[in-house]
């Protein structure tokens, strides 16, 4: 089964890079910051966000790549995953917080004196990661089961994934909500009893990304490579012909559409605490955007293109804003553009076709 | 090394790149300014500059950045509260320093941190006393009118205890709020107007950035003057009244600790050299540049600073925090600022100042002095054990 | 030629052995105690008040071959579209069988109570290869739970190529179908129909841009059919048609209801049919 | 303010009867150079009690900022260079060290009252009416005599009115009932929303259970009165409902409408055309740049010189960015939106470093600026009805262009199969181009009419971008009568739900409202059927 | 007048037109032969400059038309119908049938000739319908009527008669034979149908696996060469 997954230099490549990911945390702990090969703390805690943005544009290119549904509101249940495990993280400070209360600062701030319902047993982790899983995924699995049995299809289905999530965000910014506002989540102390602070639990979390976003690529690699994977495609070239010959579209875009959803919550909830903040910024609609980016940079439809187009674009960002912070997004709209032009399917697609030439040649 | 790295976090691009662009140009001067003086322990500053692009994850990410692997001595940025709240947390752990410029709502107070803005008692709470003084119209009826986020909400939670205080009727008190970017003031604007018709009215308005240019292009045009219903803001400036078209606006007020208008030399000097500076560096629109409180309070914090290093003859992050308390700095606003003993914020004037035709200020009012900064406001409950801080 | 037509030669020596590769005789689950595998009573279909059927009346025996003429326009594709689930009629009733009410059904429940259908412009999925266009039309369970666990049998395997070998697709099977010419692309969607092994074949002018001798080689093949499955066929192509029909019937669709009905003989020699369909 | 009106009312009845030339008493100007704020009304109130031509000089010039204090007290009237000693009637170049008198709102009002007060008198019929209306927001029975006899000397037929009402409310506090029951009486066609808490103070109980107005029959009058007021209210509250979305619903349609043409006819999914909008708005500041430069005098007139050129520009833009990137993605709608948010990135950063990360100042023109008030106190702005109209006459426009010209049949067609198009001998290169250029060009026209609005920044485009994909998307992917309804109705729902749920929850609702109403037509508003959709 | 040279053409690496020559004559009408999937689709489509070939030349009245656009030999007077119709599908049939006037300047388009509507009555009736709601065989007349409005010198059908009932294929042969005999326009007809086909040719051209394999006058048409390339 395995070999069947990837092409052998594919599996060789995806072995090399996660070993050397995983590399990464070791050397920033066993190395001292003077040693040439110390990894900084910084270089740590970037990678490991952008893990976690690798496995929502890996989500996301599960269902735009493969089934044709382009969702631009990806990022809302990145951030429902996120504001789900924030709220363990937020009652797992305890007492530290500023006003010295068990409810959280913003909390107690707005004269709450009681969690509201949708907070009662968030202190417990496992119930927390629970509702990481179970929000995103109902929210979309109501939301898919909806919008695909009316048939809503291309721009339409885009721009009301749009509407949820700008909703979801104007919901979220609201003070009254109950979510910390625009604020959102922060100053977290603890994880499971550990100092989130600790390079240990640094190291840990990113560790945990890393096998996840592993364990994702996998599972939807062997989603795409199995005759649903194939009827997935052939929802997104002619629905209604796939109608004809008995398969019932509804269903199978339900089934991705919600493992994707779920699959972004859960970077969302590994994006949280090791970023240390979660907001509802993350809902808006431009960051939703940002991820169909990652996915059509790195070239859709493969897997493994959103995770390098994540790492791509995140890096360069990253890269640029620091380098040249009066220049960059000149930059880095040339390289949307430039890529569109002359690589219009991603890096990966330029990689197989260089490929190409060079066997032809 | 023979420079100190001074990190500069301010975004340059996003949403908040129209207020901070300029904060990041006044740090840039400031630091030309010191360098040009000899540098701090005889050292150059060396600033860093990146772009956290209006992205509060980015903040917390660039700030990591600037701390860590380019060993900044101290930061100089943030703008929005949740910018600052996204950063805290690396500064923290890194213990390292953060310089912040902008009134805010208060209720923090972070070792770290070293505030150079405003606490809510040192802009809204005066302001709102002077409406309800004669001389400011004698307002009996309130709208709250903000944008919906936290610095609105925790601004209008002091004022409304603070008016309850006073004797104002919760019925006399209307409380709104907008979304980021709000453009179509059209419903809210008529409801002042109705609500104003029962007896004097002002607006006290944390409307954020953007959104104040239609709400006073739509209180202007339904015929609202000043003297009816007058509005008094806490995020309108200079700076952003060089978008406006200020004739609609004449007589609304708004409350900072400096003005550029105000008269004293170290002002004049003050606003020469950014004019100068402006120019030189060929900046857009450099002809028409103005002076703010943000900016006054950038340019305040980088020469405090400097100053606590060269008592404390180290940047450590403690020794120059020790250093600080007490520190006092000749400031653009015409008074002699001092960093609290223990507080980490400055003791500033109030000054409350009347939009003119020419988008400049008339101050109508100002505290006699300094006043310090109360961080826990004593109007919200459970801070009463704090006030001592 | 010849050779080709082996695997369909086979079915009609050995019928009983087709009627367990093709589907059966008489469908499971559809109830054609009366003889009859499709009803269709009093069907109107009229778009903004344009009616394109009009009280059509049609009824398909179990195991007929039934072709359909008429002229461009008389609503021979929105009867199919009306039985296949994709258009709604106006009023009347479709019946597959005595008992499943057609126009309560979706497209897929339709399918899968075993009515295939040929387009008359082919459609097939273009960026699948000619081998996973006939995998997934392949008759099974089309749940998602089966369709994720599925694992290719060398029986079902070898069933695809045996229609490979049927439509003369055979060494192209790893082509993208989109890169098919037309008329291969019309040989595919009839292997596709023959993979979903229906009850009820509705073929859409399926020799439309073949040449003439592949027309031949269809014709053979639907008379290899006939009698296995119950087949609606509509064409232009006179030829084609009296060499399926045989002494079948042919129906006449004209303005949306049946002009006329009888052997080809009996529609060809009508005047009526002559002056709307045929002309002089 | 009233304390002081009832001061000068007494002198202002005689002032129309000559201005006559008389220097000030410099005793008399000498406080407003001071710090005390009741020295300086008092000074103020004895000023116009003069009720000479210089009096009416300082007191607009202290209005208009520009009058100065010497610092040894010396008051001066500045007008650029020159000041006028209003002490002496002598002209002489500005002294050095002069600093300008500042002038707080209670200062400003009463300085606008008794000029209000000068004005009833005026020989200009606009400065009269406009000070009758400015009594409308309050008169009391001090200004009884003074009204009346403005209204004695009062033809104008619009004028009349709005004074009676000043006197009726002026002579509520009359100590005679019958006067005040005539003033409750004459007040009943009223729609002054200041009059309930009166009316209702006249018709309630007071907290000891006694009425504060003794009089039974006046008290009837009241509450006859204030029903009428109320439902007037409610009308009027209504009516500005209704503006106000259709107005919100006019700005979403001039944003959308570009798109509608970019986006739903030729499938691009344009994340640019925010920034297309702003091109337009910074083409108007442009524009009113070099008219304050060149043509100050014609300065109202810059609007109609910015539209052509706003049009031309984001026109221009769109051609350029069709002709060098988009040209090559028809067909892969998807990849447009990654080049065009690319494009979006950087025409921002463009217009960051030429015109700078902050706001541009965009000014109303005099003829824009303000409204007109219909139903008595609903004020209708001059540029929203203006942009209601403009942006009526732009899909009229667009609608005649693509229905009515070959041009539209081509764009249509190569909207629709590019391929054949080419083969029926159609310039489909031509024809993309002119077509994204028309788009991007309206999209020019609607930055035009958003700088009239609000902010002019880069940023603008930001914030419509994704209202205008709504607004497309609902009313139906190419349906141009759809986008307008889609806007209208958008607008109209947001308005009507704003005065009951806050405008974060009327936005939010609005956004589900869209959720659900595609569950209902998958297709949007205006969806195509049958056949030639598939 | 139109005259094609060893013209070559791939499909990536798949080498579908193989120097394949032919003329067509002012008057004449060419039909073109050959089983499905031989390249004659994509001979049509190189003519006509929808697929760019990879070397030979393309020459209309002697001028070399090879790299042209599409709309540029349109206009020097080529129609073409296509296989698949395409029509404009939500355009109405009239507004379909002005497209085919596109190659004239607008002041000399003027209105649609009535001998269009004699050719195929039921447009007259469908003026007002949407061009995709046509039935299969309406649309493939509308594709006619529309190649034939641009009055081209030079008309290629791709297989005209797919889908069409059997009245109005002797309708359309009549029109083509009325074109052939007003002798001021070359035809290029492809075509499945042999005997609408024979019945029509001046000459033929028969196409097996991309490359010329016989061509010749009509008399031999049915002779057993030709047979052979087109038998399966
Ligand atoms: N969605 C629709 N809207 C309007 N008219 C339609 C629609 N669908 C079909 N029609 C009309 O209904 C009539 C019947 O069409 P249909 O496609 O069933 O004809 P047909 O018999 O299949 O013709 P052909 O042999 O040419 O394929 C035609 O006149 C067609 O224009
Ligand atoms: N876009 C394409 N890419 C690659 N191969 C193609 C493409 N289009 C067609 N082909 C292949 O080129 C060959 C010739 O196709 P073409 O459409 O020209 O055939 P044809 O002679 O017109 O057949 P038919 O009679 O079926 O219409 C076929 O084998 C087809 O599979
Ligand atoms: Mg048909
Ligand atoms: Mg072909």
């Amino acid at each position: 089964m395995k070999t069947t997954l990837f092409t052998r230099p594919a599996w060789a490549g995806i072995i090399v890079c996660a070993a050397l990911l995983a590399l990464l945390p070791v050397l920033n702990l066993s190395f001292p910051a003077s040693h040439p090969l110390h990894v900084s703390s910084y270089m740590v805690a970037l990678v490991g966000k952008f893990m976690c943005y690798a496995m929502a544009a890996l989500a996301l290119d599960l269902v735009w790549g493969y089934t044709g549904i382009l969702s631009l509101g990806h990022g809302v249940f990145f951030a429902l995953g996120g504001y789900a495990h924030g709220m363990y993280l937020m009652r797992a400070i305890g007492r530290e917080g500023v006003y010295q209360s068990d409810l959280p600062d913003f909390m107690v701030f707005l004269d709450w004196k009681t969690y509201p319902w949708f907070w009662s047993m968030t202190d417990n982790f496992w119930y927390s990661m629970l509702l990481v899983v179970a929000v995103p995924g109902v929210l979309a699995f109501v939301f898919g089961y909806f919008a695909f049995r009316s048939r809503i299809k291309g721009v339409y289905f885009s721009i009301i994934t749009q509407a949820m999530t700008f909703a979801f965000m104007l919901l979220f910014f609201r003070n009254n909500t109950g979510f910390g506002g625009n604020n959102g989540f922060t100053d977290f102390k603890r994880i499971v009893g550990h100092t989130i602070t600790a390079p240990s639990t640094k190291a840990a979390l990113y560790l945990i990304t890393l096998a996840m976003l592993l364990g994702a690529l996998l599972l939807c690699r062997w989603i795409v490579r199995s005759k649903l994977g194939r009827v997935l495609q052939a929802v997104r070239d002619s629905e209604s012909r796939l109608m004809f010959i008995g398969y019932n579209p509804l269903w199978f875009k339900l089934f991705v559409w919600t493992l994707s959803a779920v699959l972004c919550g859960i970077a969302g909830a590994l994006y949280v605490p090791q970023v240390g903040i979660i907001n509802p910024s993350e809902m808006s609609p431009a960051n939703s955007i940002e991820m169909v980016i990652w996915a059509a940079v790195g070239g859709r439809g493969t897997l493994l293109g959103p995770i390098i187009g994540a790492f791509s674009v995140n890096g360069l960002k990253s890269w640029f804003t620091g380098a040249f912070p009066d220049l960059w997004l000149y930059a880095l709209g040339l390289m949307f553009i430039l890529v569109t032009l002359f690589m219009p399917q991603g890096i990966l697609g330029l990689a197989a076709k260089l490929r190409r030439q060079k066997e032809a040649a | 090394a023979d420079t100190i790295k001074v990190g500069i976090l301010h975004s340059l691009s996003g949403t908040m790149a129209i207020s901070e662009t300029s904060l990041k140009d006044v740090a840039l001067m400031t630091i030309e300014e010191i360098n040009a003086k000899g540098g701090v322990m005889g050292k150059m500053l060396e600033p860093v500059i990146v772009d956290p692009a209006s992205n509060w994850p980015l903040f917390a990410e660039k700030a990591r950045q600037l701390v860590s692997q380019d060993k900044v001595a101290v930061v100089f940025g943030c703008w929005t509260s949740v910018s600052r709240k996204s950063v805290l947390p690396v500064f923290k752990e890194l213990n390292s320093l953060l310089f912040y410029p902008v009134q805010y709502e208060g209720e923090e107070l972070e070792k770290n941190v070293f505030y150079t803005g405003a606490a809510p008692n040192q802009q809204a709470i005066p302001a709102t006393e002077y409406l309800m003084s004669k001389e400011g119209g004698g307002a009996k009826r309130f709208v709250l009118l903000g944008t919906d986020y936290v610095y609105p909400r925790t601004t209008n939670k002091i004022l409304r205890a603070f008016l309850k205080s006073k004797g104002v009727k919760d019925s006399d008190i209307d409380e709104v709020y907008t979304p980021f970017g709000h453009s179509d003031y059209q419903t809210i604007v008529a409801n002042i107007k109705k609500f104003s018709a029962g007896g004097k009215t002002a607006v006290i308005s944390t409307i954020n950035g953007d959104s104040n240019v239609p709400f006073y292009k739509e209180l202007g045009n339904a015929g609202l003057k000043a003297t009816d219903v007058p509005v008094v803001a806490f995020s309108v400036g200079e700076e952003e009244l060089r978008g406006v078209d200020t004739k609609p606006l004449v007589g609304h007020l708004a409350a900072w600790n400096y003005f550029q208008s105000v008269k004293n030399p170290v002002n004049t000097a003050f606003i020469k050299q950014w004019k100068e500076y402006a120019v030189a560096k060929k900046l857009p629109n450099a002809n028409t540049v103005v002076t703010n409180d943000p900016m006054e309070a950038t340019y305040v914090g980088i020469h405090m600073w400097k100053q606590a290093v060269e008592k404390a003859k180290s940047t450590d992050t403690d020794k120059v925090i020790a250093a600080m308390g007490g520190q006092t700095f000749k400031a653009p606003s015409g008074y002699e600022l001092t960093m609290d003993k223990t507080n980490h914020h400055l003791h500033k004037p109030v000054m409350i100042g009347e939009i003119k035709g020419d988008g400049q200020f008339s101050v109508v009012w100002k505290t006699k002095g300094p006043i310090r900064a109360q961080p826990w406001s004593p109007y919200i409950e459970g801070n009463e054990a704090k006030q001592k801080m | 030629m010849s050779e080709v037509l082996k695997p369909g030669q086979r079915y009609a020596s050995e019928p009983g052995d087709a009627a367990t590769a093709y589907g059966r005789h008489k469908p499971e689950g559809v109830d054609t105690s009366h003889g009859a595998i499709l009803y269709l009573e009093d069907i109107t279909v009229s778009f903004d008040g344009f009616r394109a059927l009009n009280k059509l009346n049609l009824d398909i025996s179990v195991g007929e071959l039934r072709c359909i003429i008429g002229p461009n326009g008389a609503g021979k594709t929105t009867m199919m579209d009306v039985i296949t689930g994709k258009t709604r009629p106006t009023t009347g009733g479709a019946w597959f069988g005595q008992t499943i009410d057609l126009t309560r059904m979706t497209e897929y429940d339709i399918a899968h109570a075993g009515i295939g259908r040929k387009f008359q412009r082919p459609t097939v999925f273009e960026q699948h290869t000619v081998f996973e266009n006939l995998e997934l039309a392949m008759k099974m369970n089309k749940r998602v739970k089966p369709t994720l666990f599925f694992r290719l049998s060398s029986e079902q395997k070898g069933k695809i190529d045996e229609i490979l070998k049927l439509i003369r697709l055979n060494g192209q099977e790893h082509r993208p179908a989109g890169l098919l010419s037309h008329g291969q692309k019309q040989w595919l969607e009839i292997g596709m129909l023959l993979m979903q092994e229906p009850q009820l074949l509705l073929l859409d002018e399926p020799v439309a841009g073949m040449s003439d001798a592949e027309t031949a080689r269809t014709a053979e093949l639907l008379n290899e059919l006939r009698g296995l499955h119950s087949i609606v066929v509509v064409e232009h192509d006179m030829a084609f048609v009296e060499e399926i029909a045989q002494q079948g019937v042919v129906t006449v669709l004209h303005e949306g209801s049946v002009l006329a009905q009888g052997t080809m003989q009996q529609v060809q020699s009508d005047d009526r049919v002559i002056e709307v369909y045929l002309g002089r | 303010m009233n304390k002081f009106i009832k001061l000068t009312a007494t002198a202002l009845l005689c002032l129309h009867a000559a201005l006559a030339h008389a220097a000030i008493d410099p005793a008399l100007l000498a406080p407003l150079a001071g710090d005390d704020p009741d020295a300086r009304i008092e000074a103020v109130g004895k000023i116009a009690a003069l009720a000479n031509d210089d009096a009416y000089k300082v007191l607009s010039a202290l209005k208009n900022d520009t009058l100065y204090a010497t610092p040894d007290g010396k008051v001066l009237i500045v007008d650029g260079a020159n000041a006028l000693d209003p002490a002496t009637g002598a002209t002489a170049p500005a002294p050095e060290g002069i600093d300008n008198i500042t002038v707080n709102n209670r200062l400003r009002g009463v300085v606008e009252a008794s000029m209000a007060g000068l004005k009833l008198f005026s020989q200009d019929r606009d400065e009269r009416l406009g000070a009758a209306r400015e009594l409308q927001k309050g008169a009391d029975a001090a200004q009884a005599p003074l009204i009346v006899k403005a209204l004695a000397a009062e033809q104008d037929p619009e004028i009349r009115p709005l004074l009676e009402k000043a006197a009726a409310t002026a002579n509520l506090q009359s100590p005679d009932p019958a006067i005040r029951r005539g003033a409750v009486q004459a007040l009943a066609s009223s729609s002054n929303a200041s009059l309930v808490p009166v009316l209702r103070g006249m018709v309630d109980k007071g907290v000891d259970g006694s009425y504060s107005e003794p009089d039974e029959t006046v008290r009837a009058a009241a509450t006859a009165t204030l029903q009428k007021l109320e439902r007037r209210l409610a009308l009027t509250e209504i009516v500005g409902n209704l503006f106000y979305g259709v107005s919100l619903g006019s700005v979403l349609l001039l944003a959308a409408l570009g798109l509608a043409i970019t986006f739903g006819l030729m499938g691009i999914i344009n994340m640019a055309h925010g920034e297309l909008l702003m091109i337009g708005a910074y083409a108007t500041y442009v524009c009113q740049l070099m008219f304050r430069k060149y043509f100050p005098e014609a300065l109202d007139a810059y609007l109609l010189v910015a539209l052509p050129a706003a049009f031309l520009a984001s026109a221009l833009v769109g051609i350029v960015l069709e002709r060098t990137v988009i040209r090559w993605l028809y067909g892969r709608p998807l990849e447009t939106l990654l080049a065009t948010w690319g494009i979006s990135l950087i025409l921002m950063q463009a217009v960051r470093s030429i015109f700078g990360a902050q706001n541009v100042e965009v000014a109303n023109p005099s003829w824009m600026s303000g409204g007109i008030t219909v139903l008595g106190s609903l004020v209708l702005s001059w540029n929203r009805i203006v942009i209601i109209f403009f942006s009526l006459v732009v899909v009229a426009a667009v609608w005649l262009i693509l229905n009515k010209t070959r041009l539209g049949l081509f764009v249509r067609a190569v909207t629709q199969n590019r391929r054949m198009a080419d083969c029926a001998g159609v310039s489909t290169g031509r024809v993309d181009m002119m077509t994204f250029g028309l788009g991007s060009g309206i999209a020019g026209l609607g930055g035009v009419a958003l700088s009239q609005l609000g902010n002019v920044g880069p940023d603008l485009g930001q914030n419509y971008i994704v209202d205008s994909f709504m607004v497309v998307v609902l009313g139906g992917v190419g349906q141009l009568a759809g986008t307008v309804i889609a806007a209208f109705g958008l607008g109209e729902i947001n308005k009507f739900l704003e005065p009951f749920s806050g405008a974060v929850l009327a936005k939010i609702a609005i956004l589900v409202f869209i959720i659900i109403f595609i569950q209902k037509r998958p297709q949007g508003l205006f969806a195509l059927k049958g056949r030639s959709v598939e | 007048m139109l005259q094609v040279e060893k013209l070559n053409q791939y499909y990536g690496a798949a080498h579908t037109l193989r120097g394949v020559s032919l003329n067509v004559e002012k008057g004449q009408c060419v039909a073109l032969l050959g089983r499905n999937g031989v390249g004659k689709t994509t001979l049509l489509k190189c003519l006509m400059g929808v697929l760019p070939v990879a070397s030979g030349k393309v020459m209309l009245e002697g001028r070399e038309i090879t790299r042209l656009k599409p709309h540029e030999r349109a206009r020097l007077g080529i129609a073409y119908v296509p296989q698949g119709r395409e029509i404009f599908a939500r355009l109405t049939v009239e507004e379909n049938l002005l497209m085919g006037m596109a190659t004239r300047p607008a002041r000399r388009a003027g209105g649609i000739r009535a001998e269009i509507y004699e050719l195929f009555p039921v447009l007259k009736d469908m003026l007002g319908r949407r061009g995709g709601d046509l039935s299969g065989g309406q649309q493939q007349q509308l594709a006619i009527a529309r190649a034939l409005l641009a009055d081209p010198k030079l008309i290629i059908f791709d297989e005209p008669t797919e889908g069409i009932q059997p009245s109005i294929i002797k309708d359309i042969e009549r029109v083509i034979r009325l074109l052939r005999e007003r002798g001021d326009m070359g035809i290029l007809l492809c075509e499945q149908y042999f005997d609408f086909a024979h019945a029509l040719a001046d000459r033929f051209v028969v196409l097996s696996r991309g490359e010329v394999v016989a061509s010749g006058v009509q008399e031999v048409m049915q002779g057993e060469d030709v047979k052979r390339h087109l038998a399966v």
